[in-house]
This record gives structure tokens, C-alpha cells and sequence, in this order.
């Protein structure tokens, strides 16, 4: 059987890889994206639990943590990924103050 | 079926939910507020996960910020989706 | 003691890009200036590291901890090689960039320098996830420079390319997560040593995947399809810098993964197909372009479908080739980039039949004709020998089925290259302004260096001859 | 038409990783099993990566908290790129809002006297907070990311509150460019006093105490001020858009 938190987080980045195919509304694709991002996240972090393991900070009593790695690879991630979402709006708003819409044919149309 | 599972499978169908909503509604608003309930829920399923780190950062940067960039954005553009 | 820091080819640039701010708040004519200063003391440190990876492979060990557990950047003769062209072709860009009027200009300069920081990382790391990381430093710089002429064109582009980018990314992430899940290392050489140890099917997910993450990098094709609109609506340098830097970077990515990382040998044909579309694909789409920038980008996405056929092909002789073929691209397209970029600022169009003429000024006919002669393959320009040993590669292991389609995808590159060249040098045109010092200086070192190892590419075979320990899956 | 290959596509990802995510365990793993090989010496160890920063990460880094020791020490040029990608889309939006800031302010409604005085009090309640979280990155959950976070959001709040507020770009800029030359240089200090680029050249002290783990504080508190600043800056590209 296969670990549902696996299954979660592949459900999450195929509905992300979902709404970018198949929606034409430019804010839509990008929430798209961060759905994406943030179900790759929720993997690394499955991958790195170790049953009855403790979060990796030394106090001194507990003998069995996580994986101290993943996280580390998270934290770079989750900022990669706001990051790239902030420049998208701006170009998503860059691109409405010139065409007066969100929806991908229109815009398509407008530039012909 | 332990403590664990319990409050995870419940929580994963929440946010499952949300991800679907965030998918379908056409309200870009309301999107990007499901949007931002995945990301709290994501974070709280991280602190389960055992790493706090991580869930502080995705609720104050995933949930948080980025909710907020996107409505700014919402707010400078339309509101419902064609 | 290594004498020289291959990461100081990543730690200057990035210095410089925190600094020009706090320059630009007191002049700001000084900035192109620090930029070209930079990227040229970026050139001499490349070309320091490459004369030492030559004898052995450099490992500089990042934050005193020994691979795998702390991060290492590992340059051998390729890798120094690749970073050399990315800092040469950098420099010589920013010559052209000089010319940059549109405000804001400090995040121009500031952008363009990470651009070339990240490229260099890409190349010289040694990590797995710090290569991602530096794949996400080169690509956000790119999203902002797609943007930055900030008119319908530029937007659409940029954004094209952030979405494809961003899925490209997840895929890499997601091939990372398989890998680190079996395996608990991020090292590259140790994944490579241990990669016995995976599921032979979660193997072939994670290279599939990290092999579709790259391939947004490197123009592979089906994921392609933001190149000619980034590419058009990009100003013309940060096109030339697209071309010859992160497109370079990304398929040295491609390579490193393809060879270092998994040293697969029976899945090479899944790499010529694809190679061999993104030929097809990029040539006959170029042949109905009417804008020279257009045209430009598709033959481009050719160029680098040539390069990955080359890899795929795997034996020596044809990934010696590919590994010239980047070399001539890099120089070739980024001097018709800012070519082009000089026609459409004379013609005031992109239309390729309004620019009859074009060429009769020596000053920029002369680099023209050598450019596109060195992009179509001919003897005595460097693009020969690249396609030449391509070419040969793939007779040598059989494929003549493709090496028919790469003919013809060839002969289809001719065509609509002659048929440029024939306007442009055509009579009875305008007359046209004569061309700055910014924009012929360029011009002329790219043609220059294209005549030079066209006509003696004795070093460049000499460097090439480490292919052989590359291809066995050392650094 | 678009649906049904979006569909599809989501469908066979979907069925392609979920039958990878079969052989992969989750929980039962025993981090010590996997060995590392050393490829600069040459050496097949007995070690695992995983397992050497949980048993030895608080000597050789002097953090408690090994996450902090992974992220700023271990494996500190992966955050130097993050700083940087953070930087880099900083740097874009301004680029790209640069040419909608000049156009007419739009107007907005007040806020009531309640929030304005509210905000105004909490303000630098929240920035100590935001400062606290970032200080003590090496002895509890946080650090430079979401204390950089928490600053940013505090601005938000006097956007929100104050319609005419406007943080001084100068400012931010002067800001994030000393905090990113700061860790720049430490790296680069490492590099000359020790040979290797971001090496923690600093005492260790006493585990557990505020002064402890040489550079990570120094380092988090830049990371701190420099994610504090950029998000900030991203803010104020995105409320200054006019209409």
C-alpha cells in the first residue's frame, strides 16, 4: 500500500499541473503553480519522517529525530517558490494594465 | 487506527477539498483564499510531520505573505474568472 | 591548497550585484562600467580555473565539511571549459549592453549579473540540490529580463516562460525527492556511485523527470515552446545572454545528468529522438518565420536540439561535437542577436523583407555573413567542426535514419539563411545610420573568435579530449 | 477540449509517481543504514549523511537545533542562492512596477482611529517579535526566513492602516544591499582565514546559549533583515501599483 501522505502530496501537484493545462485565467495558473510547488514540499517533508522520531533540535532527551535534511531543502524551497509566484502577479498585472484582461485567448486575440 | 493517522487523513481530505475548490471556483478571490487554507493546512500537516521549522516559515511565508500578494494582485486586476 | 577558488567565479558577481545599488545612489554612469569590470575579472578567474582543471579536477570544498556532507563545486576541463565560454560570451555582451538606455537601470545591471552568477553555478556545482538552486537563480533572473522592455510583447514572453519554468522546476524537485528518498545524498559523484542501490523503476521516474526539468533550460521539445516568444520580446542583449548563457548552462546541466549523475547507456535513444524533434521542430518552423527575431529563436532551439542528439548519441566523437557545437553557438547566435538587434534599430522593423541592404556596411556584413556562415557549418568557421563530428558520431553507431532527418533539417537551416542573407545584401536599400563603437566591437571579437579557432581549433581538441573520462562519469 | 488533456496529462502523472511512491517507505527507515561514499578521498564509509548531523551536527557546528546547522552551516551556499532568488525577485517586480508607480495615487478611504492607534502600537511589538525569531535560530524552531517574514508582515499591517504610508525605497535598498554584502563577506572572510568558502571561522562557545555557533547568528540575523526587507519591498511594489 502506498503511504497516503505520498498519495496527498502527488494529488496536490496534479491538480496544480491540472489548473495550469487546462485553465485560461492567468491568476488561475498561477495559483496552479503554487499548488505545485507546495505539494512538492509536502513530499520532501514525508520522505524525511521517521516514525517516533522527534524534530531535529538537541535538548538532550529524546534519542531518535527526523531527517534533518529535507527540511533544510524545504525551507529553500517554500522561498523559491513565493519568490517566483510575487514576479508572476507583476507580470500578470503588467500584462491587464495592457490588455484589460486575465483570460489567455483574449489576450492572444488582442495582440493579433 | 492511531492518534497519527486519524488527525492526518482528516486534515489531507480537508485540504484536498480546498486544493479542488481553489481549482474550480470562479471567484479568484475566494481561489486564493482556498489556496491559502491548503497552505495552513499544509503547514500544520508539516508540524505533525515533526518539523516545526518548516511550518513556520510556510505559515508565515506560504500562507501568510503570499496570500496577501495575491489578493493585491486580485485587487489590481478583475475579481471573477470568464 | 587549490591556488585559485572556482567559487569566486560565483562569490564576485554576487558581491558586485549587492553593491551596485548602494553605487547607483551616487552616480550612475559609473554602473556599466563595474558591470563590464566584473564580468571581466570573472574572465580571467575562469580562465585561471580552466588552465588548472586542465591537469586535474578541481574540488572546492564549501564550508570546511567534506562531500557529501557539506556542498562541493566540481570543475574538470569541460566544466571549466563551458564556464569559460559563458564568462567570455558574458563579457563581450555587456560591451553591447553598454548601450542600455531604458530605466531602471540598476536592476538592469543588477539582473544581468546574477544571470551570469547563476549560469556559472549551474555549471561548476557539484550538488544536486544546489544545482536546482542556482537552475532557479538563472531562471528568475531571466523571468525579470524577458520582462524588462515592459511592453505586451516582453510580458507575454516572460510569462510563458515562468510557467513552463516553474513546471520545470517541480519536475526537478520531484526527481531530487526520488533520488534523496533512496538513497539519503545529495552529492552528485556519490549519487553516482551508489545508484545500484535504487529501484530500477523509481530510477527511471527520477531521471525522466530531472531530464523534462532541464529540458525547459535547454530548449528541448516539447517544452520549447517559450523560446520564440521570450526570445522576441526580450530586449536584444538579454537575448544574446539567453542564447549563449543559460541555454549553455542548461544543457550542461542536461549533460551532467545524463552522464555524471546516472551513466546511462540504453536509454540514449530517448534522448537522440528527442534531440532529433527538437531539430525538426525548431528548423522548419524557423523556414516560415518573416521577423529576424523569430527566425533567430527557432534556429536556435535547432542549434541545441543538434547539441542533445549529440549527447544522446553518446560515443566520443559525438559528444566531442556537441561539446563544439556549444562552444560555436554560444558565439555565433549571440553575435547574430545583437546584429539583429542593430537592424531592427536601424529599419525601425522586425520585418526581415524590409531590410534590404542591411549588410552592405562592412562594419556589420562582414561579422553577419561569418556568424550565419559558422551557424550553417561551413569549413573554415568553427560551427564545422560541431556538426561535422555529430555527424560522424551517428554514422559510426548506426542511426542513418536520423542522420537523414538532421540532413534534411539542415539543408531546410540553408535555405531560409540564404534567403536572409540575399536581402541583406541586396542593393538599392536605404541608407542606414552607421553603427556605435558598442555595437561593432562586439561584433567583431565574436567574428574574430569564430575565424580564429575555425582556422586553428587545435586547443579546443585538446580540451576536448577529456570527453572520454566524462563520458565514463568522471567530474 | 483543454480539460480532457489536462486531465489526461494529471491522470498519467498522477499513475507514473504514485507506482514510484510504491517502493519508497514512510516512517519505517533507519537513518544510519544508508552509506555515504566520500568522493574527494575516495573512500566507501560506514557513515550516513543524515545520521553524522543528528550525532555530531552540535560539535561540529556548536547549533542546537540541527535544521539551523544544515541550512546556514552544512549546507549554507544552497541559502546563499535562496537569498539570492529572493533578492532577484525583488529586484524583478520593482523592475517591472517601476513603470506604474509614477501615475496618480489612487485614493482610499480612511481607516478608523481604532485600527490606526492599534497598528501603530503593535508595529514595534511585532518587529521585536520578528527579531526574536531570527536571533535565536540556532536554539529554537525559526530563523532568518519567517523572522523576515513576521518584519515584512509588519509593514502590511501599516499599509493596511495607513493609506498614505510609504516605505522609503532608499531605505530598503541600503538595507537589503548591506545585509547581502554581509553574508557575501563572511563567506568570503572564511575563505581567506580558513581556505574554504563560509566557514564558520567563529568560537562555538557554550551550546544552548544566546552567543553560541559562531557565524549562524550572524548570518541568520542578515538572512533576517535581508528577507524582512525584500518582502517588504515586494509589498510596496504591489500596493504602489495606481490606477
Amino acid at each position: 500500500m502506498i503511504p497516503y501522505y505520498y498519495l496527498a502530496s502527488v494529488a496536490l501537484i496534479v491538480i496544480g499541473i491540472y489548473i495550469v493545462i487546462a485553465k485560461k485565467n492567468l491568476i488561475k495558473i498561477i495559483i496552479g503553480l503554487d499548488m505545485m510547488d507546495t505539494g512538492v514540499n509536502l513530499l520532501l517533508i514525508s520522505i524525511g519522517y521517521v516514525k517516533g522520531g522527534t524534530a531535529p533540535i538537541e535538548n538532550g532527551n529524546y534519542t531518535l529525530y527526523v531527517d534533518p535534511i529535507p527540511q533544510a531543502l524545504v525551507l529553500t524551497a517554500i522561498v523559491i517558490g513565493v519568490s517566483v509566484m510575487a514576479l508572476a502577479l507583476s507580470i500578470v498585472i503588467g500584462l491587464y494594465k495592457n490588455t484589460g484582461s486575465l483570460e489567455l485567448d483574449e489576450i492572444r486575440r488582442e495582440r493579433k | 487506527m492511531d492518534l497519527f493517522t486519524l488527525v492526518s487523513l482528516i486534515l489531507i481530505i480537508a485540504m484536498l477539498i480546498a486544493a479542488v475548490v481553489a481549482a474550480e471556483i470562479k471567484d479568484l478571490l475566494s481561489a486564493a483564499i482556498a489556496m491559502g487554507i491548503v497552505s495552513l493546512i499544509v503547514s500544520i500537516l508539516f508540524y505533525i510531520l515533526q518539523a516545526p521549522d518548516v511550518a513556520i516559515t510556510e505559515a508565515s511565508i506560504g500562507a501568510g505573505l503570499s496570500l496577501a500578494i495575491m489578493i493585491f494582485a486580485i485587487k489590481h486586476t478583475e475579481r471573477w474568472e470568464k | 591548497m587549490i591556488a585559485v577558488h572556482p567559487v569566486l567565479l560565483i562569490a564576485i558577481p554576487l558581491f558586485f550585484a549587492f553593491l551596485l545599488p548602494l553605487i547607483g545612489l551616487f552616480s550612475k554612469k559609473v554602473l556599466k562600467y563595474v558591470v563590464t569590470g566584473t564580468i571581466a575579472l570573472n574572465t580571467i578567474i575562469a580562465l585561471l580555473v580552466f588552465r588548472e582543471a586542465l591537469n586535474s579536477p578541481i574540488f572546492d570544498i564549501l564550508g570546511g565539511f567534506k562531500p557529501p556532507l557539506g556542498i562541493v563545486l566540481m570543475v574538470g576541463p569541460l566544466g571549466g571549459f563551458i564556464a569559460l565560454i559563458i564568462n567570455m560570451a558574458g563579457l563581450i555582451i555587456s560591451i553591447y549592453g553598454m548601450e542600455m538606455k531604458k530605466e531602471p537601470l540598476v536592476k538592469y545591471y543588477m539582473l544581468s549579473l546574477l544571470l551570469l552568477m547563476g549560469a556559472n553555478g549551474m555549471v561548476l556545482t557539484g550538488d544536486l540540490f544546489n544545482l536546482f538552486v542556482f537552475l532557479e537563480v538563472t531562471s528568475i533572473a531571466s523571468y525579470g529580463l524577458a520582462a524588462y522592455n515592459k511592453d505586451l510583447k516582453g510580458f507575454e514572453g516572460a510569462l510563458k516562460y515562468v510557467i513552463l519554468g516553474s513546471i520545470g522546476s517541480t519536475f526537478v524537485l520531484i526527481g531530487i525527492a526520488l533520488i534523496y528518498s533512496q538513497l539519503r545524498t545529495l552529492n552528485m559523484l556519490d549519487i553516482a556511485t551508489r545508484l545500484n542501490e535504487m529501484d530500477p523503476y523509481v530510477k527511471i521516474v527520477a531521471f525522466t523527470s530531472l531530464f523534462l526539468g532541464f529540458g525547459v533550460e535547454a530548449e528541448m521539445f516539447p517544452l520549447n515552446t517559450w523560446v520564440p516568444e521570450t526570445y522576441d520580446g526580450a530586449p536584444h542583449s538579454v537575448s544574446a545572454m539567453f542564447a549563449s548563457m543559460s541555454a549553455k548552462a542548461g544543457i550542461f546541466a542536461l549533460a551532467r545528468v545524463i552522464f555524471t549523475i546516472f551513466a546511462f547507456t540504453n536509454y540514449l535513444w530517448f534522448v537522440v529522438i528527442m534531440g532529433v524533434l527538437t531539430v525538426f521542430f525548431g528548423e522548419i518552423i524557423a523556414y516560415a518565420q518573416r521577423d529576424i527575431k523569430r527566425m533567430l529563436a527557432y534556429s536556435s532551439i535547432g542549434q541545441m536540439g543538434m547539441i542533445l542528439m549529440g549527447l544522446g548519441i553518446g560515443t566520443t566523437m559525438a559528444v566531442e561535437g556537441a561539446f563544439f557545437q556549444m562552444f560555436s553557438h554560444a558565439m555565433a547566435k549571440a553575435l547574430l542577436f545583437i546584429a539583429a538587434g542593430y537592424m531592427i534599430y536601424a529599419t525601425q522593423t522586425e520585418k526581415m523583407s524590409e531590410m534590404k541592404g542591411i549588410g552592405r556596411n562592412p562594419l556589420i556584413g562582414i561579422p553577419l555573413l561569418i556568424g550565419i556562415l559558422s551557424i550553417l557549418g561551413m569549413p573554415p568557421f568553427i560551427g564545422f567542426y560541431g556538426k561535422f563530428y555529430i555527424l560522424m558520431g551517428g554514422f559510426s553507431e548506426g542511426y542513418y535514419a536520423i542522420i537523414a532527418l538532421f540532413l534534411a533539417a539542415s539543408l531546410v537551416e540553408v535555405a531560409y539563411y540564404a534567403r536572409f542573407i540575399k536581402i541583406a545584401f541586396e542593393g538599392g536599400g536605404k541608407r542606414y545610420p552607421s553603427p556605435k563603437a558598442t555595437v561593432y566591437i562586439p561584433l567583431l571579437l565574436f567574428a574574430v573568435i569564430i575565424v580564429i579557432f575555425g582556422v586553428y581549433p587545435k586547443p579546443i581538441f585538446e580540451i576536448l579530449s577529456h570527453v572520454t573520462t566524462f563520458l565514463t562519469g568522471g567530474v | 477540449m483543454k480539460r480532457i488533456l489536462g486531465g489526461v496529462i494529471a491522470v498519467l502523472i498522477f499513475i507514473v509517481l504514485a507506482l514510484a511512491f510504491v517502493h519508497i517507505p514512510f516512517g519505517n527507515i533507519d537513518l544510519a543504514e544508508y552509506h555515504y561514499y566520500n568522493p574527494v578521498d575516495n573512500e566507501h564509509t560506514q557513515d550516513s549523511v543524515p545520521q553524522h548531523y543528528l550525532d555530531e551536527g552540535k560539535k561540529e557546528t556548536g547549533s542546537t537545533n540541527i535544521v539551523t546547522a544544515v541550512v546556514v552551516d552544512y549546507r549554507g551556499f544552497d541559502t546563499l542562492g535562496e537569498v539570492t532568488v529572493l533578492f532577484l525577485a525583488s529586484t524583478g517586480v520593482g523592475s517591472i512596477m517601476y513603470i506604474f508607480e509614477k501615475e496618480k495615487r489612487r485614493k482610499v478611504r480612511r481607516a478608523n482611529a481604532v485600527v490606526e492607534t492599534a497598528s501603530k502600537l503593535l508595529f514595534g511589538f511585532i518587529i521585536l517579535f520578528g527579531a526574536y525569531i531570527f536571533v535565536h535560530g540556532h536554539l529554537t524552531p525559526g530563523g532568518g526566513f519567517p523572522g523576515g517574514a513576521v518584519i515584512a508582515s509588519s509593514f502590511l499591517l501599516l499599509y493596511l492602516a495607513y493609506p498614505r504610508f510609504h516605505a522609503e525605497h532608499k531605505n530598503l535598498n541600503i538595507a537589503e544591499s548591506l545585509a547581502g554584502l554581509t553574508f557575501v563577506g563572511v563567506g568570503i572572510l572564511g575563505l581567506f582565514l580558513a581556505g574554504y568558502f563560509l566557514y564558520n571561522f567563529l568560537p562555538f562557545g557554550l551550546p544552548t546559549y544566546l552567543f553560541s555557533a559562531g557565524v549562524i547568528p550572524v548570518i541568520y540575523v542578515a538572512v533576517g533583515v535581508k528577507v524582512g526587507s525584500e518582502l517588504t519591498g515586494i509589498v510596496d511594489a504591489m500596493m504602489g501599483v495606481r490606477e
